[in-house]
């Protein structure tokens, strides 16, 4: 399924407007958000799985963003979500992608989204005793942390 | 403030010494009496001629003999961090070969008495090199390669960086460079090998200086 | 003699000399080797430490004696204190029956291979020891490889050695070393077809009955850190490197004796130890060579080589060989 | 009331094979940096591995939001401290498509030029590496790593008299390089892939005639092309698994489509595959460098005026995602701009990080020798994965 039929199928079944341009961008609302990568990886053909990450837009909450890319008809798409104020759990990709497993647990570590049926979510880059999530605008860069400060 | 002046930390660091495992590794080291503990057959035989009238003249000359031996055998442990790793690769291989100095890098702590640090000490990693700096016999030496692990380095305010490893554990010599080249560091394994040399077992192994931003 | 000595005197003494030479060839063979890997590998090996690296070895004994020799506390402290000694005795054993010249050895005995053999696989038992003793994971993984490897690398050792035994029919190692003199050509190595074919085999199960590399699992670095001897520092550690060196060494004075044709050479007669040293010499680099030049491979592809493959044609080899001897003497 | 399962322990059943948890930790000779295995054994085979990372987490991505865009580059070339232009190659083009800067046609053909070098020098550091996981510091293995280094100090030196540095480069800017080549450099450029080239023949020639190393490499670590695109591993795993991807080709950047070169797959997907598609990668990148220096352009190298401070490059507000075909796989920098001298938010799509995430999937039921020789191939590089 080539750029052109893939942005049709779906702005119709998502009733999306999905912007043009290379990484085509689909922003949904996060109860759909599994539902579009299945739909993605199984119609659109986006098999594979590139990257999962989270923005943090200070009031207006979290965004999570995933790129999954279908490597024959060089289609990629740039799933996007943005979760209310305040909110901050999600549906995990985890069943559709398994690469999503390590990407979900390093959100999960640096943003505090907790992704809901995740096989185990436990923190992946700092160790598990480490309070506070440092990608939020509201973690000072340098915030000290005994001893080594 | 000013946009490119950098960050202000908000709260005055701490000091390192309230970390319990760090303060149990300090008090360690108080405990052991002499710090630098040689081998039990050695000690007992410099002990014996020491105590025997007029036996300190033996020592003393023997003293220089076995700096040399200590000096022209330093065996590295393999601990490579990050990208100083890499110099420290290429510096044990052929064109800049330490093994003209008598070094060869051994894979376990017990067999080696340096080593060389070269790489960005993050929080999660410290206790792990605190204790293969642990399991080293002494007498053993440090070298400190790189100014990510000099002073934390272009990740100095990162919140997961230590700020310099010589908050952890006792540093001998300080390569600067990011990443300094292997002469460098040849030149720093060199003024080592010359701080070994006239090595005096002092008792008191260099303590942990107490470091705030 | 002026007073009649006991007849074991002159043992203690040869011996005595024995151990000694072996341990001052131990400790230049291992810079020999340090500067022969360098070279293959396009570098300078030890430079700096006396004129050409040539005091390396002794500064690395003497600063290993000087090391504080650490006990984990964990560790089995009888078995952990004793493993290095009991590792170290064999391998200075299997030096008492190699005859360096003629009449030159410390008790050349009549069942001088057989010993030979029989003490040389002992070594496991100190190495089983350390591995168990040091109370560490590393080293009993590598302790449990180390008993499967020597367990099945010891037969194609002794059938590999046997065949110049069948050709000499003695087990007297001065007598096969004897009947190899004269001319080139009555080396073993040169026996028209069992020669060649021992010579491989018997290399093989060296490489394997010492850990060297391809089959040295045992201290593999690259998984098990530092095998059986990680948790070993100072001078514990300077005796396993000093028996195994020394069980290397051992291993390649028989080969030299077995296919070499020990001190047959030309040139007068005292020249034969020189000759058995280099020949010694030889074997050793050849090991070495392999050692830098080959990948390691895994432990059950090392003991699949060794029952499938060594075993089977050693046992024909020893077989031929007895068929071909008894044809020879005109038994049919 | 006591919670029913915490009162359940596990006894300590004798009837199954006794397991052995081994912790191959952050210090190990093979580890290729701080990567710590948790390897639960059934006597030499591996039953799970529980790989656990973040011991070289720098915190790159929350730095990223206070250096501005002329200060990250130097610090972007730390993440994957191996092929460091790559890195910063992504990072700077990022920047590029926000802010529409038009890159000159010299400055494109240096970057493909130094980003194909630093291609070779971390293949042959991957090379060597990877033989001495199997080898041994101490066997055979040295030996062709320290063949391997050997050669990677020539292109090292090529680095050294084009930026000054070694391993660590500030060469890209926004808008174009911050270095010109110096002159008899293309010469010495020409000469060193001569060397290299003749080098890699006899590397193949010295390993892939030794039974030991066919015997460990072949059937190791098999991944199926289906699992490769799920994980989203990329690069030469991807083409191992005999998926023809590679971003050079499908996705051209900085004038890659003027230079002709072929993409090297394989089927089967092991350790052994791998090796062979590096192998030919080598190749490749060589023919790139040739074709590159042949027709180098006239013309300055860089669209932007020389910097007089360092907050002097706004950015317009936007985001955009540009990928990079590295040594290792697709490294990628998506940046989200809010219009001033830093960036918003910086999020470095590591290639190892995605190749690392598939050694859970494939190491059981190997050997403990297997896990060694799986982690080589994957080649992985901590900077990278922890960021």
């Amino acid at each position: 399924m080539n750029a052109e039929q893939a942005r049709a199928s779906l702005a119709s079944t998502f009733g999306v407007e999905v912007a043009a341009g290379v990484p085509m961008v689909v922003t949904v609302a996060p109860d759909r958000w599994e539902e579009l990568a299945r739909y993605a990886k199984e119609t659109v053909g986006c098999r594979f799985f590139n990257f999962l990450t989270a923005v943090d837009w200070k009031e207006q909450g979290l965004e999570v963003v995933a790129r999954v890319d279908n490597l024959d008809d060089n289609v990629g798409l740039m799933l996007k979500t943005r979760l209310a104020p305040g909110v901050t759990n999600c549906a995990s990709l985890t069943p559709v992608y398994r690469g999503a497993d390590w990407m979900e647990r390093e959100c999960f570590d640096m943003f505090g989204i907790r992704f809901d049926n995740h096989p185990d979510l436990r923190r992946i880059l700092l160790e598990d005793t480490w309070e506070g999530h440092p990608l939020l605008k509201s973690y000072a860069v340098d915030t000290p942390h005994p001893p080594y400060r | 403030m000013a946009l490119n002046d950098p960050p202000v930390p908000v709260i005055p660091a701490p000091i390192w010494r309230n970390f319990k495992e760090l303060q149990e590794w300090e008090a360690l080291h108080k405990t052991r009496p002499e710090g630098d503990k040689h081998s039990a057959l050695f000690e007992s035989v410099t002990e014996g001629i020491h105590n025997f009238p007029g036996g300190f003249v033996v020592t003393t000359a023997a003293d220089a003999f076995l700096n040399w031996a200590r000096k022209s055998s330093v065996w590295p442990v393999t601990f490579g961090l990050a990208c100083c790793a890499i110099e420290m690769m290429a510096t044990f291989c052929s064109r800049f070969d330490v093994e003209r100095l008598g070094m060869v890098p051994w894979a376990s702590p017990r067999h080696s008495d340096l080593m060389i640090v070269s790489g960005t000490v993050t929080i999660k990693m410290a206790p792990m090199l605190l204790r293969i700096y642990d399991q080293m016999p002494d007498p053993k030496w440090a070298v400190s390669m790189g100014s990510c692990a000099n002073s934390g380095g272009p990740f100095r305010h990162g919140y997961h960086v230590v700020k310099g490893v010589d908050r952890v554990i006792p540093v001998d010599v300080y390569v600067p460079g990011c990443p300094p080249p292997p002469e460098s560091l040849l030149n720093g394994l060199l003024l080592l090998q010359e701080q070994i040399s006239h090595f005096k077992k002092t008792g008191r192994r260099a303590p942990p200086n107490v470091k705030v931003d | 003699m002026l007073i009649a000595l006991p007849p074991w005197v002159p043992m203690v003494i040869s011996g005595f000399v024995v151990l000694n030479v072996v341990i001052g060839l131990v400790t230049y063979i291992t810079l020999l080797e340090r500067k022969f890997a360098a070279r293959m590998q396009s570098r300078i090996g030890p430079y700096r430490v006396g004129p050409h690296g040539l005091l390396q070895p002794i500064a690395d004994a003497l600063k290993l004696m000087m090391k504080e020799d650490i006990v984990p506390t964990a560790a089995d402290r009888r078995i952990y204190n004793l493993a290095p000694i009991v590792f170290l005795i064999p391998c200075m054993l299997i030096f008492a029956t190699i005859p360096f010249a003629p009449g030159l050895g410390v008790a050349d005995l009549n069942i001088g291979i057989l010993f030979f053999l029989a003490v040389s696989s002992m070594e496991i038992v100190g190495l089983f020891m350390a591995g168990w003793g040091s109370n560490n994971k590393y080293a009993l993984l590598s302790a449990m490889r180390a008993v499967n490897q020597i367990i099945s690398y010891d037969l194609p050792f002794i059938f590999s050695a046997l065949v110049p035994v069948l050709l000499t029919g003695s087990l007297k190692l001065g007598d096969i070393a004897a009947v190899q003199q004269g001319s080139l050509f009555n080396w073993f190595i040169f026996y028209p077809v069992i020669g060649q074919l021992a010579f491989i085999t018997f290399v093989v199960a060296t490489l394997a009955a010492e850990n060297r590399v391809p089959f040295d699992i045992l201290e593999a670095e690259s998984e098990l850190v530092a095998g059986f001897r990680v948790e070993y520092s100072g001078m514990k550690f300077a005796l396993i490197q000093l028996g195994e060196y020394a069980h290397m060494i051992g291993s390649s004075f028989l080969g030299a004796l077995l296919f070499l044709g020990a001190w047959s050479g030309p040139g007068p007669e005292a020249l034969g130890p020189v000759w058995f040293l280099l020949k010694m010499i030889f074997m050793f680099l050849v090991v070495t060579w392999i050692r830098w030049s080959f990948v390691r491979i895994r432990v059950d592809q090392i003991l699949a080589l060794s029952w499938k493959a060594l075993l089977p044609a050693t046992l024909a080899l020893l077989v031929s060989t007895a068929v071909v001897v008894v044809w020879r003497t005109g038994g049919f | 009331m006591l919670d029913q399962n915490t009162t359940t322990r596990v006894e300590m059943d004798w009837s199954g094979p006794e397991r052995l948890q081994m912790n191959m930790g952050p210090q190990h000779p093979s580890a290729h940096g701080v990567f710590r295995a948790i390897v639960t054994l059934e006597g030499e085979t591996v039953v799970a591995v529980d790989a656990v990372i973040g011991y070289l987490h720098r915190c790159h991505e929350k730095l990223s939001e206070t250096l501005t865009y002329a200060q990250y580059p130097s610090i972007a070339s730390k993440t994957d401290y191996v092929a460091a232009m790559t890195s910063e190659f992504a990072y700077v083009m990022a920047a590029e498509e926000i802010g529409k800067f038009e890159v000159p046609k010299r400055a494109q053909y240096l970057r493909v030029i130094v980003a194909e070098l630093q291609r070779i020098a971390s293949h042959l550091l991957w090379l060597g590496t990877w033989c001495m996981d199997m080898g041994g510091a101490l066997g055979g293995g040295a030996t062709i790593f320290l063949y391997c280094i050997r050669e990677r100090e020539l292109i090292l030196d090529l680095f050294e008299a084009l930026v000054g540095a070694r391993l660590l480069y500030g060469f890209f800017q926004v808008g174009g390089t911050r270095y010109d080549i110096p002159d008899g450099w293309a010469q010495k450029c020409r000469e060193t892939i001569a060397v290299i080239e003749s080098r890699v023949d006899e590397y193949e020639q010295m390993l892939e005639d030794n039974a030991f190393f066919l015997a460990r490499a072949r059937g190791v670590g098999v991944v199926s092309r289906e699992l490769a695109q799920d994980v989203g591993i990329a690069g030469p795993l991807l083409r191992g698994s005999g998926i023809d991807y590679d971003l050079r080709r499908n996705a051209p950047y900085s004038s890659y489509q003027d230079f002709d070169f072929t993409v090297p797959t394989e089927k089967d997907g092991d350790c052994y595959a791998r090796y062979k598609v590096r192998m030919q990668e080598f190749r490749q990148a060589v023919a790139i460098i040739r074709q590159a220096l042949d027709k180098l352009p006239a013309g300055p190298i860089s669209s932007r005026p020389a910097l007089k401070s360092v907050a002097q490059i706004r950015i317009p507000k936007g985001e955009a995602y540009a990928r990079v075909e590295g040594p290792r796989g697709e490294v990628g920098s998506y940046i989200i701009s809010d219009g001033s001298a830093k960036p918003y938010r910086m999020k470095w799509r590591g290639a190892s990080f995605s190749n690392l995430a598939i050694l859970p999937h494939i190491i059981p039921g190997h050997k403990v020798a297997d896990v060694v020789a799986i982690m080589g191939s994957v080649d992985p590089v901590f900077g990278e994965v922890d960021r």
